[in-house]
């Protein structure tokens, strides 16, 4: 069956068997790894991707019911991500800058869910707290941080500081 | 003229994991990659009577569907556990051979060209079980009339080992004591739970005969080493390769039956084949942890000092033994001294084959047990004697340092007081106290619960492992004709971030800039041989092989620069890298450039800058520290609301202490996972409940608080660096921490310990029988 | 992982929609957000041969203020592909329906919101979902669609047993519709969660009005606890005219669990649970008589 | 599990007996049967589609009947094997003779094997109550309708099943 959807503003088109899942669309048909797969009951979060602007958990979804839909991977996140894939070198976003900056991952497996997550989470802009932050993180599970430092990360950008300041390298 | 050491350098492998970059055993793709999918048991203990491949391996896309029948010929997956050395070791193959012994244990494997093909062909393979009794708990595992897991012995018992030791004898402790007490204890079973499940990939090179593992695992080197023997290959034809490892936590410290199995697939089918376990069965056929219950009798006097702890205990050791499964419950016997000075300690274990899945090392392995046991005990005891739990500890803290324990330890270093103090301090534990009480007048049910830990790290000495062996650890320094470094460490991380903090070392020594330093590692290929990430151990002892690997690059160096100024060797100065002698300076690259020209070496030296360092510590380490956590609990409903968290660690020198934090932040959760929320359920039948995270709860970011973390610093003597180590301390911490709160929280009501993880169901079932208790209305 | 093979569909219109379901009888499965159906495909524990997908058809999602009947006063009416998230930051509900939106917030996470739909969760009727409380406790009508033509089913007609519900065969859910409230009126959602799932161990909506110093109107709404949502009749009976005093509240509350045959698992026994109805059921009435009294401030 | 219940029938023992033990009847009255083959003495083999809404799966298996005492009881083992799980089950099945009537006590145990375990343990006392409660339900419709037109025999009356688990 035919699927036509943009991934990270590029379109594409791709004969699918109805029973591919979204996320395996993006890693074995498109070839972005950037989504995992952690759990089988959408609850991990791992596979987050940007659906028409919204978080949502792409092992549950057939990549034919997104026909038509905008969906963003992290490869796509960064502003200058070229034709969807990322570079080594590229300019990040600063969700993903900030999550380097406020050592908000270890082993990063769960890291790219969390960064889209993330990103929608942030749109809130002020009014985001971090019982609220805690909250809107609850689709996605680490355990590798205890989740401080991935809250610390929302926050700086939801309240807009720099996260390029302070550290060193 | 350190520049990065101590300080919160930005993770180095940051930038691919954050744009997804990162690549994971399931990220690699190869030419004709076949998929495996693997059938596994729906019963806890059965016969195979018959299976039936053919309707699989009519289906579209199969290549290949293969059994126990098929597999016998290839060795034992490994048991490297040396203690106790009198145990029974069951052959654990890598596809079941007659019988079954738990849930999702492997049955048959379907090679086939899509992931579709090989799931859906799997529900095609017909196999025939004769359903028998199940052992289902290490208790009615020992039942007269148990059923019998592995035949040709008549009991599930597979040892029986015991520690004793001390100045006193149990009996002179138990005579002396004011008084005695006693309680059960459990230390549930725990799913590890990394959120990248296991993977396995191999591929046959038929012309060459050599295969190439990708495997998601905390020890590449040793996984080639067993593999090999199991599959009777040489070592020399088995390459393993550690990619990205996402989390491991004990996990993947281990040898399983995929890994084996693949290889032989790959040789068989001659295509390359990938495995990716899914999470159910992640849940069924990835080790568990801890898994003890005993009966644990203190012996103290009235003045609150503990003159002997008497353990006896069950270990769940589960059907088979995996790599250090019986090493478990000795670790903990090992550790019942806490950060005490205690004159007598027995710990007395039944190691008891069930029918479910290993027990094996879980984040602490064998250490959060033991301090479970002694930080409750110190409150009990404090509450007996009305003590306040903080002078009951002071009152047993060991004086001096090295220390040595009943259990035959040495304490390398500490000041527990310090750690102690500061905690009270950084969490106003006397405004907590008034804080408590102004709570309970109004009937809130307020509590505070200490911790103070001490566990064992740096595993190990060789000599004292409890695996017998591999106590060490390597690193090599390759200095590029252009000066950057390559620094290879056998060490394989899964998440604590070793590309940063030993590219920090090596920057740091070699004064260049954490750019200039590029740090490798999991490849048997192309590296030394090294033991692997567990234990605490990466920075301590795989820290201290490069510090070696680094001074003798230095040396050499020096010595090719004192040449080149005309220079005595020991009138060059080597500082921020640079050499300098006679009033000129050389650079490191130059002197790198140099040592590779050769066109003027130094007479009987050698070209290039390279070395290898193997490191064998003379002792563990033992970080302390002590945690101080804050709950209320809502007295109708049992939920448990953790308000605040303080932890004071000491984990020696810190070479970069944002990734301390982070894994102090990380132990914590871990720990209060297991405090408030984890365990794995298997029913009377050996059927596992808790088969998904629908069931299994991991602590999600809602579930926990903010964590407030500080430091005590205590160097270490054991190594050079100083440093002890901090990967389970947070673990090893915060699970009594939150359980001495709770009851504390309770202890207006007369409870004295709850069994965890504490569910809101199990507080309220306490909170209602202390109510009947003391005759009041439910 | 991997589901079996399906055929997938996604029509235009409803009666197109109808009339595949017509075709493929009970293999077919009727698909919104995926949230209640995906999670069981890909343990294949749900196997269907045909996926009808909803998301063409524009007139089942979206929320509006409507007259269901002439001179009555005007109620709400919220299509079944609408999503959680939508729910939850909608104006309308948030001003008229408070208890509507407290619920769709307390349902899974925020991605699980974003995708999934009302009438995916009520339709799967799982025993710990959130939305049949609030349903029952909001007095809402299901309009169902058939080829026949459409009908309507009260909430409490609609819950028949453990994921089981009043829609028959060839039928589709297309909206739910919650009557218009008084004035002086207010409800509130108190759950306590599975620590893994989020579903509810047990969650209590009421939705109540008061006037003179007491209870007028009250329904409840209760979830987790038993094989399907209930209403608990002796609790609801005693609540109306019962003061505001809490220990009034609490004896009305004490029938919450009564008559009824509790789940046991391995996360709650059947004990705790019918505790928790009471307890929550006092919380939540509590709440809501705290907003009704600010609302009429 | 366990699951235990009684049933009445309308008809006495010696009326119902031999009903129960028909495989036609079974088929009829097992709830989701496609497929039921008698293939030896008290030995049937079956397919058995079953479900809790949205929760489906096709059982094969067999069921076997033992002990059987005419108009008085027999017991019954029940095997079926999916892929997502085993099932496996026993009862007794014991008739009482009432006015007229028979009532049927049985008492059994259950368990259930592999994903089906570990993913709907929450579903599974209730769906085995709920399958026991439309198989007698069924029965006692199928029974009624096979006894003579005659006056006066009174009706069964609503089942009661009730499912304890043991965990």
């Amino acid at each position: 069956m035919k699927v036509t959807l943009s991934v990270n503003g590029r379109a594409v088109t791709r004969e699918v068997e109805p029973r591919l899942l979204l996320v395996y669309f993006l890693r074995d048909v498109l070839g972005l790894k950037g989504a995992h797969v952690g759990c089988e009951t959408s609850l991990c979060g791992a596979c987050t991707v940007l659906v028409d602007g919204k978080a949502m958990k792409s092992c549950t979804r057939l990549a034919v019911q997104c026909d038509g839909a905008e969906v963003t991977t992290i490869e796509g996140l960064a502003p200058a991500a070229v034709a969807g894939v990322a570079l080594e070198s590229q300019e990040l976003h600063p969700m993903q800058a900030a999550f380097r900056e406020k050592h908000a991952l270890q082993c990063g497996f769960c890291t790219p869910g969390m960064i889209l997550t993330a990103v929608e989470l942030a749109a809130r802009g002020k009014e985001l707290d971090e019982a609220g932050a805690r909250e809107g993180l609850a689709g996605n599970l680490c355990r590798c941080t205890g989740y401080q430092h991935i809250v610390d990360a929302v926050l700086s950008v939801a309240h807009g500081e720099s996260a390029a300041a302070g550290g060193a390298r | 003229m350190t520049s990065y050491i101590g300080k919160p350098v930005r993770r180095k492998e940051d930038r691919r994991m954050i744009q997804g970059l990162a690549t994971y055993v399931d990220d690699i793709e190869l030419s004709d990659l076949c998929h495996v999918a693997i059938l596994r048991s729906p019963h806890a203990h059965a016969r195979i009577t018959s299976i039936d491949r053919s309707a699989a391996l009519a289906h579209a896309g199969v290549i290949d569907v293969v059994s126990g029948e098929d597999t016998k010929h290839i060795g034992t997956v490994p048991v490297a556990s040396a203690v106790p050395p009198d145990k029974r070791t069951p052959r654990t193959p890598v596809l079941a051979e007659h019988k079954v012994r738990f849930v999702g244990e492997p049955v048959a494997a379907v090679v086939a060209t899509t992931k579709e093909a090989a799931r859906d062909a799997l529900e095609l393979v017909a196999v025939d079980y004769d359903v028998l009794p199940a052992a289902s708990s290490p208790e009615a595992a020992l039942r007269p009339g148990a059923p019998i897991l592995h035949e040709g012995v008549d009991t599930n018992l597979a040892f029986e080992w015991k520690l004793e030791g001390g100045e006193l004898t149990w009996k002179e402790a138990s005579e002396r004591a004011e008084r005695v007490l006693e309680q059960r204890m459990e230390n549930q079973r725990l799913a590890p739970i990394p959120m990248e499940p296991r993977g396995v990939i191999a591929r046959f090179d038929p012309g060459r005969g050599e295969i190439t593992l990708w495997t998601s695992t905390q020890i590449p080197h040793l996984v080639r080493t067993f593999v090999a023997i199991q599959l009777g290959i040489p070592e020399t034809k088995l390459r393993v390769i550690a990619p990205d490892v996402g989390g491991g936590f004990g996990s993947k410290l281990n040898v399983y039956r995929e890994e084996g199995l693949l290889c032989f697939l790959a040789q068989r089918t001659r295509k390359p084949v990938k495995w990716i376990e899914r999470r159910t069965e992640n849940f069924q056929a990835t080790i568990h942890g801890r898994g003890q219950v005993g009966n644990v009798k203190v012996a103290f006097t009235a003045e609150g000092k503990i003159l002997g702890i008497h353990y006896d205990v069950l270990a769940d050791l589960g059907a088979y033994h995996q790599l250090l499964t019986p090493a478990m419950p000795a670790i903990t016997g090992l550790m019942l001294s806490g950060s005490y000075a205690i004159p007598h300690i027995t710990i007395r274990v039944k190691g008891v084959f069930t029918n479910r899945m290993s027990t094996d090392a879980y984040r602490g392995a064998g250490r959060p047990e033991a301090t479970f046991i002694v930080e409750r005990i110190a409150d009990m005891v404090a509450a007996e004697l009305e003590m306040d739990p903080v002078e009951l500890r002071r009152a047993n803290f060991p004086r001096a340092f090295p220390y040595k324990t009943a259990t035959g330890l040495t304490y390398d270093s500490g000041d527990y007081v310090k750690a102690l103090d500061k905690a009270l301090q950084v969490s106003d534990y006397r405004g907590l106290r008034r804080a408590q009480e102004e709570a309970r007048d109004k009937g809130r049910l307020f509590g505070i619960g200490l911790s103070s830990y001490v566990e064992i790290c740096a595993l190990g000495p060789s000599g004292a492992m409890p695996t017998g062996g591999f106590g060490w650890e390597s690193a090599t320094v390759k200095v590029h004709p252009t000066g950057s470094v390559t620094v290879m460490s056998g060490a394989s991380p899964h998440g604590q971030g070793q590309e940063t903090s030993f590219a920090q070392i090596a920057a740091d020594m070699l004064g260049l800039d954490i750019e200039d330093v590029q740090v490798k590692h999991g490849d048997t290929g192309t590296m030394q041989y090294g033991v692997g990430t567990f234990g605490s151990r990466a920075t301590a002892v795989g820290g201290t092989a490069l510090y070696q690997a680094l001074e003798q690059v230095i040396a050499k160096a020096k010595r090719l620069a004192a040449h080149l100024l005309g220079a005595p060797v020991a009138g060059v100065r080597f500082e921020n890298g640079k050499f300098s002698a006679n009033g000129r300076v050389l650079t490191f690259g130059e002197v790198a450039f140099a040592a590779h020209g050769a066109a003027k070496l130094p007479p009987g030296d050698t070209p290039g800058l390279e070395a290898t360092s193997f490191f064998e510590p003379s002792n563990f380490t033992f970080p302390f520290g002590s945690h101080v956590c804050v709950v209320e609990v809502d007295a109708e409903t049992g939920e448990v609301e953790i308000l605040r968290y303080f932890a004071v660690d000491d984990c020696g020198k810190v070479i970069n202490p944002l990734l301390v934090d982070g894994q102090v932040h990380g132990g914590i959760a871990q720990g209060l996972g297991q405090a408030l929320f984890e365990r794995v359920v298997y029913d009377d039948e050996g059927q596992l409940l808790t088969g998904t995270l629908m069931d299994y709860a991991l602590p999600k970011a809602h579930q926990l608080p903010r964590f407030t973390t500080e430091r005590t610093e205590t160097p270490s003597p054991v190594n050079p660096l100083g440093v002890k180590g901090v990967g389970e301390a947070g673990t090893i911490g915060s699970t009594p921490a939150l359980v001495n709160a709770v009851v504390d929280a309770l202890a207006p009501l007369g409870v004295k310990h709850v069994d965890m993880p504490l569910t809101p169901e199990r507080v309220w079932n306490a909170i209602e029988e202390a109510k009947r208790a003391r005759g009041g209305v439910s | 992982m991997i589901p079996t093979s399906f055929e997938y569909a996604a029509p235009a219109s409803l009666n197109q929609a109808l009339a595949l379901l017509q075709k493929y009888g009970e293999d077919a499965k009727i698909l919104t957000g995926g949230h209640s159906l995906i999670p069981l495909m890909k343990l294949r524990l749900a196997r269907p041969s045909m996926v009808i997908d909803l998301r063409k058809i524009k007139r089942l999602s979206g929320i509006h203020r409507k007259q269901f009947e002439p001179e009555k006063p005007v109620g709400l009416e919220i299509g079944a592909a609408t999503t959680h998230a939508e729910i939850q930051r909608s104006e309308v509900v948030h001003k008229g329906w408070p208890l509507l939106s407290e619920t769709a917030g307390e349902i899974g996470d925020m991605q699980v919101r974003n995708a999934g739909t009302i009438g995916g969760s009520v339709v799967h009727a799982d025993p710990a979902a959130d939305w049949p409380a609030a349903l029952l406790a909001c007095g809402a009508t299901l309009v169902l669609a058939g080829l026949q033509g459409e009908r309507t089913v009260p909430a409490e007609d609609f819950f028949v047993g453990l994921m089981e519900s009043a829609i028959r065969p060839g039928e589709i859910l297309v909206a739910i519709r919650f009557p218009a409230r008084a004035k002086g009126s207010s409800g509130a959602y108190r759950k306590l969660a599975q620590s893994a799932s989020g579903f509810a161990l047990t969650g209590v909506a009421v939705e109540l009005s008061v006037g003179d110093g007491q209870i007028a109107t009250a329904r409840v709404g209760i979830t987790g606890v038993a094989e399907k949502a209930y209403r608990p009749r002796r609790t609801e009976e005693a609540l109306v005219g019962c003061t505001l005093a809490e220990d009034a509240i609490r004896n009305a509350c004490a029938f919450a669990a009564e008559g009824i045959e509790p789940l046991a698992d391995i996360h709650a026994s059947a004990r705790y649970r019918a505790h928790l109805a009471r307890v929550l059921t006092r919380r939540a009435t509590l709440a809501a008589v705290e907003r009704a009294r600010g609302s009429k401030r | 599990m366990k699951l235990s219940g009684t049933a009445e029938l309308a008809g006495r023992p010696e009326d119902v007996f031999d009903r129960l033990l028909d495989p036609a009847v079974l088929a009829k009255c097992i709830p989701g049967c496609r497929r039921l083959e008698r293939v030896g003495e008290g030995v049937y083999e079956l397919e058995v589609k079953a479900g809790v809404g949205a929760v489906q799966g096709s059982f094969r298996g067999r069921v076997t009947l033992s002990d059987v005492q005419r108009f008085q009881g027999y017991r019954m083992d029940l095997e079926g094997k999916s892929p997502v799980g085993h099932v496996k089950g026993g009862a007794s099945v014991r008739l009482e003779g009432i006015e007229g009537c028979t009532r049927i006590h049985y008492d059994g145990e259950g368990t259930i094997s592999g994903l089906l375990a570990s993913v709907g343990a929450r579903l599974l006392d209730v769906a085995a109550r709920k399958v026991a409660q439309q198989f007698f339900e069924k029965l006692a419709s199928e029974v009624a309708a096979g006894l003579p037109p005659q006056a006066g025999v009174p009706r069964g009356s609503e089942p009661r099943p009730e499912a304890r688990a043991d965990r």
